[in-house]
């Protein structure tokens, strides 16, 4: 089943879905692996996997230091696909992402990397900084492999921008919920909803919005406005303070 | 990517905008005032008034006598951007921008900057045009270039010490784009080379070109002729581009980007994307070409003498011109710059920036081989002056040692006495 | 001396040629060579050839917008002597002076210097014209201009610390003439400033009178009509006499020469002449004007926060304008000359040197009461790049204090340890 | 008798005569009456009194800090003149001469100053900066005053210079031995002993030589080539090192 219709699927029993994010190799692949454990356990339906790079321009500085720190510690791209293999065989209920920059595939070799994603079972593509304008190759690689190239919203985008990412994009749109890197509280206002309902409006595809998200309310509402709610740099935080441990009952406490 | 070279902003395989699609409609906005104002030839007059009235363009060429004839080959003429406001070429394109970004309406400028050069620069353009100006700058560069900080603050600019990556250059153009991210309804950033997404390359290096223009004509008046050759250093590449694109259509004349060759381009610590073997392809801070990166893609650590060199990209028009063998690229280290530098001031009275005396080891390589009637253009992209801290310690002068010491110690114990003051 | 004022080398009472009996042939040739030079059409017109070529004349008259608009009086100019190789308007005179030395074809140059600019102006020359050059420089300003100092040893100089007197400038312009009466016949004394025994007033005011001529056609181009009033600061007066022959026959045109008013006039730490009651008639360092000094005729200690300004005579041109009303004098305190620096650097990205601030206090202080149809220029004789040790020690710059002691340290260890390695 | 004259008489008797010199004030009045006897009574037949001046340009390093001292003690020119005045009293013997800067001159009043010298009985003013060519007034009232303006003959004059520097003095005429300032050891070889003879030829003045006389041997050599011997910086030395009494026998040893 493609990534689209996994969610779509999902949808259908919960009022929202969950998506978390971790940063592969950071603090350890053996500390990321209890983490996913913790989550796949507690019901997140995707999980963007974060393959380190140097120069993580879109990222804020929660992400950015785990970035550089996975480096210092001599994480390799080839360590970031064996351990999502190996992941994506052990939580066969979840949507595994990967998430990095277009740097990464590219030295890789696009068509290599894509085709190794798809091979692992891999459901979907994030890469920031790859805009349809730039992603041509990518994006027909990833339909031919069929496997999700995300695209993004973000509240500068005009409808007809929407509507042209769309087109290009499957699997869910990334909605970027306000200007600015990861890793910010934002809060529901008018301004924000608006942006949704123009979101909702360009596609059919579901919605993916994160904004902070670090309690029950912050999910709450979210839901009837977008599809998936997305939990970033509030896990990483997490597990610095109080340990892997600490995700189940979290991400338990999330959904309410 | 597409694999369509001939696309807008794309030079053979290199450039492109990888750009985060929250800056879609940014770039849309900034590539339709860029492409009126060079349409807009009452653009490019302004322009060239404004360097003419604040700046002091046309720069002079100097010719070299004593140079010319201690080489005893080719006649040395040197472009003197040094004497621009600010004391280098940058101030061209910071003045570009800053007259776009009125257009705009905008009213706030970021920029990267490494040396501090390019920060001071867009901190006097941002006081001229009376934007706000916030400059990021790597906390080691912070630490390194404080005199530029200094001038930076007082100038009005809010200095962001940037504490990510390697903590230089390419982090401070990660933390300008993470800033520009959030603010661009009111923010322009001010890259400051001839690198980024397009339209940034062929922005910068059409300011930058008025080197160019004003070279060849000087050349044509001084010389009679065109030159022979024509050396600038490279770091981003805007300097090179700015006065190459005086000579790019003539076949004769050869174009030689002088990149930073470090300890030497055999270690691994040096800049030089286009000679040595550490570069390859690769794609960041929004766009492709050239970068000193590992077989990850992860960008390497790089070391130059000169601040403003030490940079992991290199503009993608410049990786173009090199593959295509219309530049030819060859690389200086820490040491021959020094000898350079210290040949120029006692021969002409002249203070090469750190970056610039890269092209004039070349030069002064090349220049014994040719003849008389030949003529050859340095691009002094700056003057020395700024890099007294960093000449002074490569020179290892212990008079300039114990003044700094001396400094230190009054510094020292007029903080302790106001210290004790306060208890 | 003379009663007769209309005496070659006079001006009213000042001036003269007060020199000892050995440099009478000396000064003969010099006088000599320099009236051939001033006759000579094509010797001017290669002056401004080289100034053109090396420096960057014609220097640009930049309109200071923000400033205008701040004050809401008169429409601001700014003459920019900033822009000229090695910062200052000191260029001038010591390439026009490097080009009579060819004339003479003498092949060593010494000078005296205080800050260090001229020092540096003229090592600068020297290098250019192949000539040997010694400086000689206070002990207690080889101390304070660490940097000049340096730059001065790159290009080639030999900087002797001057160790009598005061240990200043004007004990350096002594000890230049005990070395010029020792080594004459090879030597040309390139006198920094328009002081000093005839010819060196008038030909030091002829070099700088480029500026005047410059800013006389600017600003009617730019404004169409005379400026209301012209500042510049005095601390010879070269830069001053230099863009004031651009407008001493234009009766209308107010001509305001501001000295250094350091910690007040009313204090006896200032270096002001014309204003103030510490100055008096004298004749010392070769000529007579107004010095500052005691009832016995011994000279007075000076200060000032701008080096340059921190001298105890005056041009004895600008003595007989002063006395003549066609000169307007006043001071300004190192405190105001602090806050016209601070609103300059932010209003239009522009750092004047410490000595050229003197000039913007006072234009501030009138502009305001003058209307927008009237314009006054002010000549900024340098750039204050120079000066950041002591702006930024000025402005009490706590991350500069700490920059300074951190490198201070390294330095002390560094050399400790290298101390180690050789017992 | 005037100061010319005075010297024509005394080198009757004696093969050449001895000028000696010293900073008044410097290390104090006191020593320098000490000193001043010493020479007196060793048969000197001029003394060089130096007015302190903050900018002796034409004086080498030994006499520059001299006078810098003596102001640092802090003597005044009306000490100076005053002292003079008690010297001229108490060795009529000697021909006295102020040297000085112009300046000194010029603050005092130039013309009340050379009144006050030729009234205490000064016979003549050494300044060296002041060439004739600014001094018209003050010739004017040396004359008027009798007392002896003395002008210098240097190695650089030509033979015209000197024959019009000549008319403008009296007294003696100060040669200055080779270029550069005071202070300084210099050989007699053919290129002085040539000056020294063009020098006699533009005046009928009697000629004062002086370069860094110390030895007997020193002024034997001046002997038929001038008129008096100078010796300046060396007893400036001498006092510093061996006290104001060590004077004496010096003085006594040059004249053999
Ligand atoms: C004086 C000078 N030259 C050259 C450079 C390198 O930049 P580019 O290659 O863009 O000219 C810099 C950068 O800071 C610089 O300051
Ligand atoms: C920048 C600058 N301005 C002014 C002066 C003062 O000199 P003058 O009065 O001769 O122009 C100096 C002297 O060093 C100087 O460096």
């Amino acid at each position: 089943m493609n990534l689209t219709a996994d969610l779509r699927k999902r949808l259908e029993t919960k009022p929202i879905l969950l998506m978390t994010h971790l940063v592969l190799g950071y603090p350890s692949l053996e500390v990321n692996r209890r983490v996913i454990r913790q989550m796949a356990e507690n019901g997140v339906d995707c999980i963007e996997l974060q393959i380190p790079f140097s120069e993580p321009m879109a990222d804020g500085p929660v992400i950015v230091r785990a970035n550089q720190e996975a480096l210092n510690q001599g994480i390799r791209v080839k360590d970031c696909l064996a351990f999502a293999e190996e992941m994506i065989r052990e939580f066969p209920q979840v949507n595994f992402l990967f998430m990095t920059y277009y740097n990464i595939l590219f030295r890789f070799g696009e068509e290599l990397f894509i085709q190794r994603a798809a091979e692992m079972g891999m459901k979907g593509l994030i890469v920031p900084d790859l805009p349809p304008e730039e992603g041509e190759t990518y994006l027909r690689r990833c339909r031919e492999q069929s496997i999700a190239p995300i695209m993004f919203f973000t509240p500068t985008s005009t409808d007809d921008r929407m509507r042209e990412v769309a087109d290009h994009g499957d699997g869910f749109i990334y909605c970027v919920a306000r200007k600015g890197v990861t890793g910010k509280q934002t809060v529901m206002d008018a301004s924000l909803a608006g942006y949704l309902e123009r979101c909702r409006k360009a596609t059919d595809l579901p919605l993916a919005v994160g904004f902070g998200i670090s309690r029950r309310e912050d999910v709450a509402m979210l839901e009837g406005r977008a599809d998936m709610a997305v939990i970033g740099t509030a896990t990483i935080r997490l597990v610095d303070e109080l340990g892997p441990d600490a995700v189940g009952p979290f991400i338990g406490g999330l959904l309410g | 990517m597409t694999e369509n070279s001939a696309q807008k902003g794309y030079y053979g395989p290199w450039g492109g905008a990888f750009i985060p699609e929250v800056l879609h409609q940014t770039f849309a906005e900034l590539n339709l005032a860029y492409e009126k104002a060079r349409a807009d030839e009452s653009f490019w007059q302004e322009y060239v008034r404004l360097m003419g009235n604040y700046s002091c363009r046309p720069t002079p060429l100097t010719y070299a006598e004593n140079l010319s004839n201690h080489f005893g080959g080719a006649r040395i003429f040197i472009k003197r951007e040094d004497l621009n406001h600010t004391g280098a070429h940058k101030a061209n394109n910071v003045m570009g921008q800053g007259l776009l970004v009125k257009r705009m309406g905008k009213k706030r400028v970021i920029a990267e900057t490494g040396a501090g050069q390019h920060g001071v620069a867009t901190a006097t353009m941002a006081a001229r045009f009376g934007f706000a100006c916030t400059i990021y700058m790597g906390e080691e560069d912070v630490a390194r270039q404080r005199p530029n900080v200094f001038w930076m603050e007082q100038l009005g600019a809010k200095v962001v010490p940037v504490t990510d990556g390697s903590k230089t250059l390419k982090d401070a153009i990660n933390e300008a784009f993470r800033d520009w991210v959030a603010r661009m309804d009111d923010t322009h950033y001010v890259l400051g080379t001839v690198c980024g997404p397009h339209p940034f390359p062929e922005m910068v290096a059409w300011f930058q070109s008025i080197i160019g223009q004003e070279a060849r004509s000087q050349i044509l008046e001084q010389h009679g002729a065109m030159p022979a050759a024509v050396y600038a250093c490279v770091g981003g590449g805007s300097n090179a581009m700015g006065i190459f694109q005086g000579f790019t259509n003539e076949s004769g004349v050869d174009l030689v980007g002088v990149e930073a060759g470090g300890k030497g381009i055999h270690t691994d610590q040096h800049a030089s994307r286009m000679t040595g073997s550490r570069a390859a392809a690769g794609v960041a801070q929004g766009y492709k070409t050239m970068f000193l990166q590992d077989e990850d893609g992860q960008m390497l650590d790089t070391h130059s003498i000169a601040a403003g060199l030490d940079y992991v990209g290199i503009s993608p028009i410049l990786a173009r011109l090199g593959d295509s063998g219309r530049v030819r690229f060859e690389a200086a280290t820490d040491d021959e710059v020094i000898a350079a530098l210290q040949l120029t001031m006692r021969s002409e009275g002249i203070i090469p920036a750190l970056e610039s005396a890269h092209a004039f080891v070349q030069a002064f390589k090349d220049a014994p081989k040719m003849n008389r009637h030949d003529a050859i253009i340095i691009n002094m992209s700056g003057r020395g002056d700024k890099d007294i801290f960093t000449i002074a310690h490569a020179f290892d002068d212990p008079s300039w040692k114990r003044f700094i010491i001396g400094r230190g110690d009054e510094y020292r114990n007029s903080m302790l006495a106001s210290q004790k003051a306060k208890d």
